[in-house]
């Protein structure tokens, strides 16, 4: 984590806005999650100056614009990509991926995979509307099988993707989730990815006011939600429901939905974020609404060396070994000869 | 067998060979791809540079890893051109030639000149071996070699004798047979031991017998020249009048390599190198990976694309950013590439160019993608471009479009090609004093900075994050001048279209103006560019040495292209444009400078040969001279 | 106001407005991207083409899906050029505007004709509003407007007033103010209301009161026009004489896609469409997955690359296939396009052009593609190039590409923008006598068949997968003549790259020769290619009307070209190529016939002007005639 | 599963030769898998006109010019994304794709997601030799960390990925792994992908005789293989061991290796490939050597609508509904005019 400029002078969240005018839809839970990561910032004193924002393409991907670092607003699915290029370069810098489910996951499935596997230290954040918000409305790999959107008029014929699933696929060490409209718990998510070395995913529940704008109510009704969410906690048990009054028991291989007055708390399901095995964090990942409550807040996070650790532990050891490179060993190495 | 300039009889001597001293002679070692011929080959070069001759190879293996043992499809041959005076090529047919199996010997004779040396392994000539190679008869046997001079040696059997006494086992020994050839070799061309026996220690230091056994197959090879009556002739080489100083041999590709690692040195840059694999492009990565005492960052991309993205992040972030590929890689670069045009990032893209379209002749050489470096991108998306010529010209080629991106800000395209890229010529190393100066002035000033204001060059700053106060947002959008915010304004597009054209037009600034070999003006201009250098400029001698009224020039930059370059061509009736493509720069001379030309095209996945152009030439100008 | 033909005042009437017969009038509506303009201006389009005009539009909406309300950035605008005689454009300047807010008057009031009429719903002129569109003063107030017939019309409180009897919210109330513009728009032009009032009829069947409100406010706005005394006068513009049969009106989008099902449908094949959604070829895909009822297979792929490789699998297995895109996806599919000419398989590839470099300006239009249709991909890679020249001429191209596709065996790029994809023109709906034939005949003999053989067109057998007997592989390695292995063969590499660009040079056989509009020969010949047609044929038409010497060709065809062109292009003294690039049919068309062109282009998101081209003609010609 | 042309005729290996030259290396894995392959094709009489094979660019990727099929030898990392052109377009076709760990996982990672997500009927099998063989021996995304190849002399600095991990991450439908040299085990799991409706993945460790010859020794070697591999059995606990004695146990949230003798069998984990949940499999596929033993045989095989099937479903249900497209009805549609 870079350090503030002035440490004595604290940030406030205004001072990462930029002058431009903030282009997203009203009701576009995009404001939310803007606002948020602004403020954690701003909490934190990140130095603004050594830390870059990456996108690609989609309403989502506008964000750097937005923010008052570097940034670099790229082209479809390359953001992982080019943040990659961006963190090796300069270490020191902190780099944040915004990426949206179109971008991050239909063009840009295979740069996320395998930043991921890598294990680069980005931060990588998907808002997932569930749609392709800036090509106005066609389905996304995350949307719900049978929507009707503009290129699924008869609905869609393609099962989703689950991101976070994908990500543990991959081994990420960091995945987390959260609703765009849960602003607390969006702020500790988005804290907590920015604490963690290596890449750290974070997938955002986000409204598309304008072409999905129904997707996500189940999870932000105020009167329903805390019912369809749990919120995980590293080393309790999974309970959930308005009052508290429900909780996951595995059973066998399985997970499954049980009143708390009839179990013993012993009995749930306990959540280890740091149990190095992805396979804890995968079960957590398969639990979807309406079947299951889904899982908020931090899936995974275990530590290993990031790439870019490893690329300059390897050029500094053998400079160590070898001295530095010089050119003119360079230029003579192998068998040379002389004509006068 | 080159210019015969001479020929003696020692006096006073037993009538041993006849030594024939010649100005240039070519030779090609062939064999299966197990049979060494590329290491027997690479020696051959080794000894004849360091002995002092200019040397030119031509490297010709199959596209697949392990081709079935003694087939046509795995014939594996190498070619070198050495001479007392200086080459450009790796000739075009062959005075001598080894030839380990029979079908090494159906593949490459037609390229042995009439009455040049054959030497072949009678070993191999088994039915099995003639059946593999489709010879429906043994050629040694019907009398179809009688236009060389063929000498049938058993090498296997002479191998296996002469490396007995290290106890090898027969596979083992038997694997010496390509240094037992190299000795023959030696032998003819009266060539030294001393850098072979060398290499052969330090290489094997760690199995002596080994070590002992490739000497002793060596030796065995040179002795039975000295002792056999079989050879009435023997030839010689002198050293070349080169260029004073300290050479080694490089392939273009580490050539490319080493320039690449040089212009970061000397920007005082770490070096970001972002690749996937791709032949003929994969050497400069491998190469780059082995730099590890410098600050080389090589970052194997999951594919081109994030390789092309990865260079325009680590740019953004203040490295010397480059990507390496071949045709299919670049075509999928492209949309990146474009990106990289419109944030105005500095970064080279190096495309060593192989046989297309598509997945085309991988392992084959072609200049098909001057099209594609130069037009193949969405919009209007203009950015410099140049080609290297030679094995080692792919350094200074390098170091060349760094220095040109950092100046400008701009991504550039190095061609280069197959047949450069794995071809090794002597690299004569360079005094720090040759090497260009190459400054990185990053922005600072938060007070006057914004992003798309223009230096002289038309360049816009280069502000790289971490710098405090000089945050700003780069994209693909289109940008507005001097701000670069996004803007849609109409007006703004068109300048901004204009600027980024005038940026690249700059580069002329920095384009040497075209120098012609040759009359000024006459009756026949050969133009060429990039890997075809050699064998242009070859013919071109040739051809004035007979009299021909012949000029060239050879294009490095093919955008800008030199100012000069269309006063040039319209001084000459006829212009000849060579390239192995059909038509591409012809295309851009045309349309660019309205004159008319004919082509020379040849799309065989092969370079020329120097008799092809100097047929097109005789053709041309009716008639030799 | 176009030519004003006559004035007539209606003898024995109270002196209301007077009357001014036009031969053609342009309108705009602008407003917010929430004021439904698009709408409103679809539905003047709609009216008038039913009425019988010929009719060009042009929509023009901003890049934001919701930019905030009121800014200029949320300006949406539609403009509609309708005649009693043939029009090609949507016309350079507006005899009409309505402005629905200071936003929109701001943005556009700069196109609208000295003395037009400017329609202003003076109830959105508030302090709050004139900020957001950067007014310091109110421009209703500071006489600025003066030179045009400036109306200011409280149309939102209008629009309640007559809305109230449905009992509909003030917020819904208010939604209904496009009709009412559209309204008072109707009444200037002399429109009748009854296609408008189906439609509303039929949109919302289902909410009474709504289509009841859009109603009302529509009758309120044309009452408005009859009852005040505001209006001096009225225009009308008579019936054109259009080509007789049954019209329909479509965006070029549109076209294609009916284009597309048609061709499969005469060709007896599914079409499979393949494509991922990209700005302005998005359409192609919506409108294709609707075809439910035909055999049209629409995947939609996770990326354009995966759009073209499906598209490469479909047409092995015997498919019409297709896939469109803009573009920054063109350059991705590049590499893929090269495996379909490699390994000859027909489908089509529509890109819809639009402003680059990368993602340049997303929504709006341009022509810069076409050397990265022709050129841009690794190899020697030839593939025919057609471009469709207007919304309904989309339909044609596309049939075309795909015809031709089908019979040469290649893949084909139909070249659309922005412009033509996305404006709309009226669609004369074809007898299908008038449709071209499409056969399709399948390889079937396995006695006979070789997958590399070819017919009198150069193309090679189609031979799909589970037809008995023709198993065979295909792929992107050289492939051998006749038998289709692959193949290191020199010579045969060189006999297929001529080959394959043989079959692309045979295409010539359908393509029509060259017509041109105006004189064969003379001082000036426009140039154009694409969605400039109206444009520059307009500029050719007014010029001849006003006695300069021009004359006109369009390109439908960019690869190959007519056979003809070459003789044409050399009896001009000038040649004046208009594009919207920076200058890519001028370098083709220098470089391939060595004629001196010169240049009109533009980048700037925007259609030529018609104005603009006709300066450009005055200049070369030295003044207007 | 197509027919046979004629169904007297008993098909043989020799039936599915082609006439072209194998030109793999001596020792290399993909001949056992070809000739594996053919077998397998031959036993069940699959009519070679209806069957395609599709392969990207690679050693492995030369395997179509080796099939007496139709196919096609198309560019790195496409194949899925062509077969899922050849199948939609005629989903009566057999569509197999042929790919290596660089062609599918790495260049062609993506299309390899989003086939398997929308469960196309197609047959991947991807010969993971653990390196990129026809460049000569670069690592690939399945390469162990740390392996010194020609681009990564200082070992590689990139962590693999696990293909069957992967596949499951994306919800396949059936994923199975085998090893090249276990003929026996490579046929049945060959079958099984065979037989199999929607995506049917197959990871085979394929040896490179020439550029990774050890890798996969430990799952190769005649004496200690039983140790290191445990072969799944849908309905049956996990057993391995070279005479049957040690076992997998589920312990809290992870497995252990357990010895029969110390243990009730009843304690062991029972597999079941039919689970609709993934994170059954995906905690078979986290068992790596030499830790645990890896699994070997089916993970999974479940059942959903093929992507092929809805397609031509909607457009089946459509002419129903509204009867067969006609051009006029079609050219008519919307507001028409006549001018006379
Ligand atoms: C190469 C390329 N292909 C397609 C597009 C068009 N495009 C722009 S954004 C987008 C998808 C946006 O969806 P998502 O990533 O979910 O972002 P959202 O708008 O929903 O935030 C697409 C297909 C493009 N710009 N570039
Ligand atoms: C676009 C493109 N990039 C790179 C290559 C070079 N290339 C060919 S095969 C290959 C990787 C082969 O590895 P793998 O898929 O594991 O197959 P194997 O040879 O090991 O069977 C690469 C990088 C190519 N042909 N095309
Ligand atoms: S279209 Fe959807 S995602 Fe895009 S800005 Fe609007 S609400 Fe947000
Ligand atoms: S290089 Fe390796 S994978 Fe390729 S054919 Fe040889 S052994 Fe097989
Ligand atoms: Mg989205
Ligand atoms: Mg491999």
């Amino acid at each position: 984590m870079s350090a503030p400029l002035d440490p004595t002078l604290v940030a406030t969240p205004k001072d990462f806005k930029t002058d431009q005018q903030v282009k997203w839809c009203p009701g576009c839970g995009d404001h939310s999650i803007l606002v948020q990561l602004q403020k954690v910032l701003a909490a934190r004193n990140i130095n603004r100056d050594a830390t870059v924002f990456v996108s690609g393409i989609g309403c989502s991907s506008r964000f750097p614009y937005y923010m008052e670092t570097y940034g670099i607003h790229s082209i479809h699915g390359r953001a992982p990509a080019i943040a990659t290029g961006v963190k090796c370069a300069n270490p020191e810098l902190d780099v944040w991926v915004v990426t949206g489910d179109g971008d991050g996951l239909s063009i840009g499935g295979n740069h996320f995979l395998h930043t991921i596997r890598r294990n680069v230290g980005l931060k990588i954040i998907l808002f997932n509307n569930r749609i392709y918000g800036l090509t106005k409305g066609q389905y996304s790999p995350t949307s719900e099988a049978g929507i009707r959107t503009k290129s699924s008029p008869a609905g869609s014929i393609d099962y989703p993707v689950h991101p976070v699933a994908v990500a543990l696929g991959a081994e990420v060490t960091f995945a987390a989730r959260a609703v765009d409209t849960d602003v607390q718990q969006l702020q500790i998510v988005l804290q907590r990815a920015m604490d963690h070395q290596g890449t750290a995913f974070v997938e955002v529940y986000q409204n598309c006011q304008v072409y999905n704008a129904d997707a996500f109510e189940w999870a932000t009704d105020r009167n329903t939600r805390l019912d369809h969410l749990v919120y995980l906690e590293h080393g309790k048990p999974l309970i959930f429901g308005k009052n508290r009054e429900k909780g996951i028991r595995v059973n066998g291989d399985n997970l499954e939905v049980v009143e708390l007055a009839k179990v013993s708390p012993d009995d749930l399901l306990i959540h280890d974020e740091r149990t190095p095995n992805p396979a804890h964090a995968f079960r957590l990942a398969q639990m979807h609404y309406p079947e299951f409550p889904e899982p908020m807040g931090v899936f995974r996070a275990v530590q290993k060396p990031t790439y870019e650790e490893l690329m300059l532990g390897q050029l500094a050891a053998a400079r160590e070994q070898k001295g530095p490179g010089k050119l003119d060993k360079l230029f003579t190495a192998g068998d040379t000869w002389k004509v006068a | 067998m080159g210019t015969t300039t001479s020929t003696k009889v020692p006096a006073g001597q037993k009538p041993g060979p006849q030594v024939r001293e010649l100005s240039q002679a070519a030779v090609r070692l062939a064999g299966d791809s197990g049979d060494g011929m590329q290491l027997a080959g690479s020696q051959f070069t080794a000894t004849s540079a360091i002995f002092g001759n200019d040397v030119a190879t031509f490297p010709d293996y199959p596209a697949e890893i392990r081709a079935p043992i003694g087939t046509l499809a795995g014939v594996s041959g190498f070619q070198i051109n050495f001479a007392s005076r200086e080459i450009h090529t790796p000739g075009d047919r062959v005075d001598a030639l080894v030839a380990m199996n029979p079908a090494a010997l159906k593949a490459n004779v037609g390229d042995l000149l009439e009455g040049g040396v054959l030497v072949l392994n009678s070993d191999e000539f088994t039915a099995g071996n003639l059946e593999k190679a489709k010879y429906d008869q043994n050629p040694l046997e019907t009398g179809e070699l009688s236009r060389y001079h063929a000498f049938k040696i058993p090498i296997t059997q002479q191998t296996l004798e002469a490396v007995k006494a290290t106890g090898l086992g027969p596979k083992d020994a038997a694997r010496c047979r390509n240094f037992y050839a190299l000795g023959v070799l030696y032998w003819l061309f009266d060539r030294p031991l001393e850098s072979t026996t060398r290499w052969i220690n330090g290489k094997f230091s760690k199995v002596p017998a080994v070590a002992q056994a490739n000497r002793l197959a060596l030796e065995a090879g040179y002795a039975f020249g000295d002792t056999t009556e079989m050879f009435t002739v023997r030839f010689r080489v002198k050293p070349a009048q080169l260029r004073p100083g300290t050479y080694r041999s490089l392939t273009g590709n580490q050539a490319a390599a080493l320039g690449l690692v040089t212009a970061a040195e000397i920007a005082k840059r770490p070096l970001f190198y972002g690749s996937y694999p791709i032949t003929p492009a994969s050497e400069i990565l491998h190469e780059l990976s082995e730099c590890k005492t410098f600050d080389v960052r090589v970052f194997q991309a999951e594919d081109e694309i994030a390789a092309m993205c990865a260079v325009i992040g680590a740019a953004y972030a203040g490295n010397v950013a480059v990507t390496g590929t071949s045709g299919p890689g670049m075509a999928l670069k492209q949309e990146a590439i474009g990106l990289a045009v419109m944030t105005e990032l500095p970064c080279v893209i190096i495309n060593v160019q192989r046989g297309g379209p598509s997945t085309g002749l991988p392992t084959k050489t072609e200049q098909s993608d001057l099209w594609q470096a130069i037009l193949g991108r969405n919009g209007e998306c203009p950015l410099p471009v140049l080609a290297s010529r030679s094995p080692s010209d792919c350094f200074w080629t390098a170091l060349e479009a760094t220095r040109i991106a950092l100046k400008y800000m701009t991504p550039v395209v190095m061609l280069s090609d197959g047949y450069v890229g794995q071809g090794s010529e002597p690299w004569r190393i360079p005094d720090p004093a040759e090497l260009p100066e190459i400054k990185v002035q990053f922005a600072s000033d938060p007070k006057t900075f914004e992003p798309y204001t223009r230096d002289a060059n038309g360049a816009r700053p280069w502000a790289i994050p971490g710098t405090p106060g000089l945050r700003h947002r780069i994209g693909g959008l289109e940008k507005a001048d001097i701000t670069g915010d996004v803007c849609y304004v109409p007006e703004n597009h068109q300048r901004m279209i204009d600027l980024r054209a005038q940026k690249v037009a700059n580069v002329i600034h920095d384009v040497p103006d075209q120098d012609v070999f040759g009359d000024d003006g006459g009756p026949l201009l050969l133009v060429s560019w990039g890997g075809t250098f050699g064998a242009v400029r070859t013919a071109a001698e040739r051809a004035r040495e007979a009299g021909q009224t012949v000029s060239h020039i050879h294009l490095r930059w093919l955008n800008p292209m030199p100012r000069n370059l269309g006063d040039i061509l319209k001084r000459f009736d006829q212009l000849l444009v060579c390239e192995l493509n059909m038509g591409q720069l012809q295309l851009l001379l045309r349309g660019r400078y309205l004159v008319d030309t004919c082509g020379l095209h040849k799309m065989q996945g092969r370079p020329f040969m120097v008799s092809e152009i100097r047929d097109k030439i005789d053709e041309l100008l009716g008639g030799a001279a």
